[in-house]
């Protein structure tokens, strides 16, 4: 599903991600990891092409995506479903249309498309604000309202960046129970997140990314924190070229 | 495939339409701002088809007259005639006789015809009227020619101001590349400011159309609104524009036939025809399609 | 005291000149449009002073001219004159003697005056020029008069085209109406696109205005640099638009002189007095800084 | 320092706070807590006066909040630092710009700001993205961005909507030891967080928002978790008045 071989990213003469190679099968549950500032936002990014690898090979689906015309972009994102680490909700738009925008395109009629969007709401409990903008919503119910758009569209591909960040601790398990749920039904999930505590609950495959270089670690529920790993990131090495 | 195709453009129009009524406030100042802009070079164009006609008349009137003799008989009259038409300066030439100049008088000063005809002795010799030659005036001929007129035997005076004349040729001529300058001025105007408006318009979209595209919209869905919201604001703003317009024209046309007390049916005043009205609206149409489609244009790989 | 001011001067220009320079495209942008709109006022501006001139002009013309037969005694011709001034219609009155009315020719057909001069007899006849009062094309004693004048013994006949002076009329009273009607549009549809793009412009930095008023930032820092860059805008366009109007005035007037061969000094053709240049300008100016303040009254509270 | 009396607010007829009221005083350390949606954020928003209370008074500072002229907003949050939930930088400028703003309508010369900007910076470890842009920044160091021009003042009041929500947990300690550090010298912090591990390692007060309503806990050094105030949480209640 997601194949990634000798991956670089700099950005103006700044690397970012170095010789980054993996793969992931589809059906997988995958979650990534490290520090602020390691680069995976930019991993992520790279995969439905919001940035180009400056070196290196992505194929997603079979899709080269690095080297794909931009006119098959909407095609490529629209297999995926991304929760953004900023959101990225339409500001001029209710709960009910930002969830539901990705429905109208694909041909979905409105009915259908009100139906969907109140059962994905509810999964994320935000049935009760359908017709709310998101200014004014709280964070953690911002959040949320991007992870439903995600989800709606039950995608082939989840990738999530950081999508618990804003939820407490019982929404945050509230959402990977779905998660699970989803995997479960046959899309590939792909997580990036700095809580631990997510990791460790779930006995997944992790991968963690430090200073852009990626280190893989493979978790087993209870066991302790990859304490060796983490404690090695500190911020963005000073001017690396 | 029908249904899906149907489906699409539902969506479309839905989105299109969502989209004016969104930013209604900013919808309705860029109708007022596209229909601003057509209706002045519809003024334009309004003054330039008026003016045309204005320029056309004094061109026609530039005639020469020559005043017979009361005396003067036929075979002399006939002979100045001849004269001016194998002078290669008259296009036309044209006997007034003393009713007919009356007449003339009467008709103009309705309310004195009767004071006019009531005169002992008609103030109106016969004339003959020639329309000189569009190059006439310029030509080293005439003023050989005017004094040969004057010297032939029926002819009691020539009557030509070449000085006025000059002048409202130059007049004429200054208005002529002025207003094609002016004319030229304001249809850049209006295109860089309905361009300009219509480019902040979308840029205050930027995020939304990034993050359209970062969900994996169609580019149809995403430009396709701007395209019609584009075509829609330019029809609605030149057609608002032409009806302000001929509204306008109605209006000055009344208050100055009202103040003024003058046939203006004596000049060519007339609205512009339907097909510059069309092409003032398809003009609007054009602006506001051609700036929603180059708004759009870029940042397509990125982002 | 003074240096906590003068740092928060400082502070302020910093701020505004920092804020064009950013968005150094839409200052460009903006200055432009300021430009376009003044400019086009401008262009009205110019072509009313000119046509008042050339109205002017036509309002000396509304003359009538006696003609005098050449056997005409001194006595007759102080008669008519005396009979012209004592009508209530004429304001002027001037004898125009052959010689004269030769001189007249020849200095408008410079190339011709030998020509002229050699003539065996003058085809001029001397004459009387009467100027009429302003309102005398109205009077009803006006065709009277002129049967009267006509019939005097000294008078060969006399001339005066009341159709066309009519016409004139109707037309310059039609320009002037219609003119006025075009540059109220013209100063509306400026300041209406000023006043927009303007609004557009802060409209786009509504979320930075908005942070800047939620750290605390007071709200000379926030407003100010607006006011200054409105300001600054204003008076760039402005005064952009009056050169550009000058140099289209020179190359016109240039382009016409050239290829029509007219003396333009015959005319009253002239640039804007530097009363109305600076007018332009300092409409430019205001256009922008009450642009600026508008657009950054509101939210005061919220956010 | 901060005192609310019988506090309400309500948006469009919805009630999101009832009848809060506490007191702290200068130099204390706070924590303010609740599920997503409780009202941490309005709560906090009332301080400085991005809303207006439906109802009850708020005194900060000696000053009635709720009842101030506008004219007077700017010098009221001229002595806070915010640090907001959705950071709010601002994009066209630098990050020693976005951080050395404040201290720009201080009157503090150029130099001055210079030194301290790069001072702050370097507590939150990004002394070496002085001029990046926030766009070129990944969620964790736009964080601290908000972070640095939260602290640069050295306020009187510091008020944190979720300041580590996108901070590893190394990175989280070392803003925790931040907040210590400067509260110590004397500036009264409020805190709004979802991550209890960071409430528990503090023995600080804290106040937990239920559905609007504010219950108060002092949390020891390594106690377990309120659970019984924790799991009453839920979303927003749906549709009350
Ligand atoms: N457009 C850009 N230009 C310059 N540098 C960038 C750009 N985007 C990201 N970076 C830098 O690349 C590095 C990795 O960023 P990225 O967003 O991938 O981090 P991250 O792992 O997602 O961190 P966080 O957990 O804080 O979100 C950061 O140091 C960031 O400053
Ligand atoms: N402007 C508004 N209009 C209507 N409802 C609002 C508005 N602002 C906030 N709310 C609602 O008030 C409730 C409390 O919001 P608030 O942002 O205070 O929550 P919070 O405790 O900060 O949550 P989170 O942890 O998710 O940030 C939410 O249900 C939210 O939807
Ligand atoms: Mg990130
Ligand atoms: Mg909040």
């Amino acid at each position: 599903m997601i194949e990634l071989y000798h991956v670089q990213k700099d950005f103006r003469g700044k690397r970012v991600l170095r010789d980054v190679s993996f793969q992931m099968s589809r059906g997988d549950f995958v979650f990534l990891t490290g520090p602020s500032g390691a680069g995976k936002t930019t991993l992520l990014k790279l995969l439905f092409r919001a940035e180009q690898p400056s070196d290196g090979q992505i194929l997603v689906n079979g899709m080269n995506v690095g080297a794909m015309p931009p006119s098959r972009i909407p095609e490529l994102r629209r297999t995926m479903g991304i929760v953004f680490q900023d959101y990225k909700l339409l500001p001029t738009r209710t709960v009910f249309e930002n969830v539901s925008f990705v429905l109208k395109f694909l041909g979905v009629p409105t009915q259908e498309r009100k139906r969907r969007a109140y059962q994905t709401l509810r999964m994320v409990e935000l049935h009760h604000r359908l017709s709310a903008f998101p200014e004014e919503l709280s964070g953690g119910e911002q959040q949320r309202v991007a992870l439903a758009r995600a989800l709606i569209n039950e995608p082939e591909l989840l990738i999530a960046d950081e999508p618990t960040g804003n939820l407490d601790r019982r929404l945050a398990e509230e959402v990977m129970k779905l998660f699970t749920a989803i995997n479960v039904r046959g899309t590939t999930v792909l997580l990036a997140t700095h809580d631990q505590d997510l990791i460790r609950g779930s006995g997944r495959r992790c991968l963690t990314l430090d200073r852009g270089r990626v280190l893989e670690g493979l978790v087993e529920p209870s066991a302790p924190p990859p304490a060796a790993l983490l404690e090695r990131g500190g911020p963005l090495a000073e001017g690396e070229p | 495939m029908s249904g899906r195709r149907t489906s699409a453009l539902t969506a479309l129009l839905d989105e299109a339409a969502q989209g004016l009524w969104r930013a209604r406030r900013m919808t309705v100042v860029s109708v007022l701002q596209i229909a601003v802009s057509v209706f002045l070079v519809g003024v334009f164009f309004l003054t330039a088809e008026n003016l045309r006609g204005i320029v056309e008349t004094v061109k026609d009137e530039t005639a020469v007259t020559v005043f017979l003799k009361a005396a003067a008989s036929e075979e002399e009259k006939a002979e100045i005639e001849r004269l001016a038409m194998e002078s290669r300066l008259v296009a036309r030439s044209r006997r007034v006789s003393t009713q007919e100049a009356g007449a003339r008088f009467a008709a103009t000063w309705q309310s004195l015809a009767r004071a006019s005809s009531s005169l002992a002795s008609s103030p109106f010799p016969e004339t003959i009227e020639l329309d000189l030659l569009p190059d006439a005036t310029r030509s080293e001929a005439l003023p050989g020619f005017l004094s040969l007129l004057a010297a032939r035997k029926g002819a009691d005076d020539v009557q030509f101001d070449v000085d006025w004349i000059r002048r409202l040729r130059g007049a004429v001529a200054l208005i002529a590349v002025w207003g094609g300058a002016v004319g030229f001025f304001l249809a850049l105007g209006a295109v860089f400011t309905i361009a300009n408006v219509v480019r902040l318009t979308i840029l205050l979209h930027r995020d939304e159309i990034d993050i359209l595209r970062l969900v994996g919209a169609p580019e149809y869905l995403i430009r396709g609104p701007f395209l019609i919201g584009g075509l829609a604001q330019g029809f609605l703003g030149g057609t608002l524009a032409v009806g302000v317009l001929y509204l306008a024209f109605r209006g000055v046309l009344r208050y100055v036939s009202a103040t003024h007390n003058v046939l203006i049916g004596a000049f060519i005043v007339r609205f512009l025809p339907p097909s510059a009205c069309a092409l003032l609206v398809v003009g609007g149409l054009l602006a506001g399609v051609i700036g929603g489609s180059i708004a759009v244009r870029k940042k397509h790989l990125q982002a």
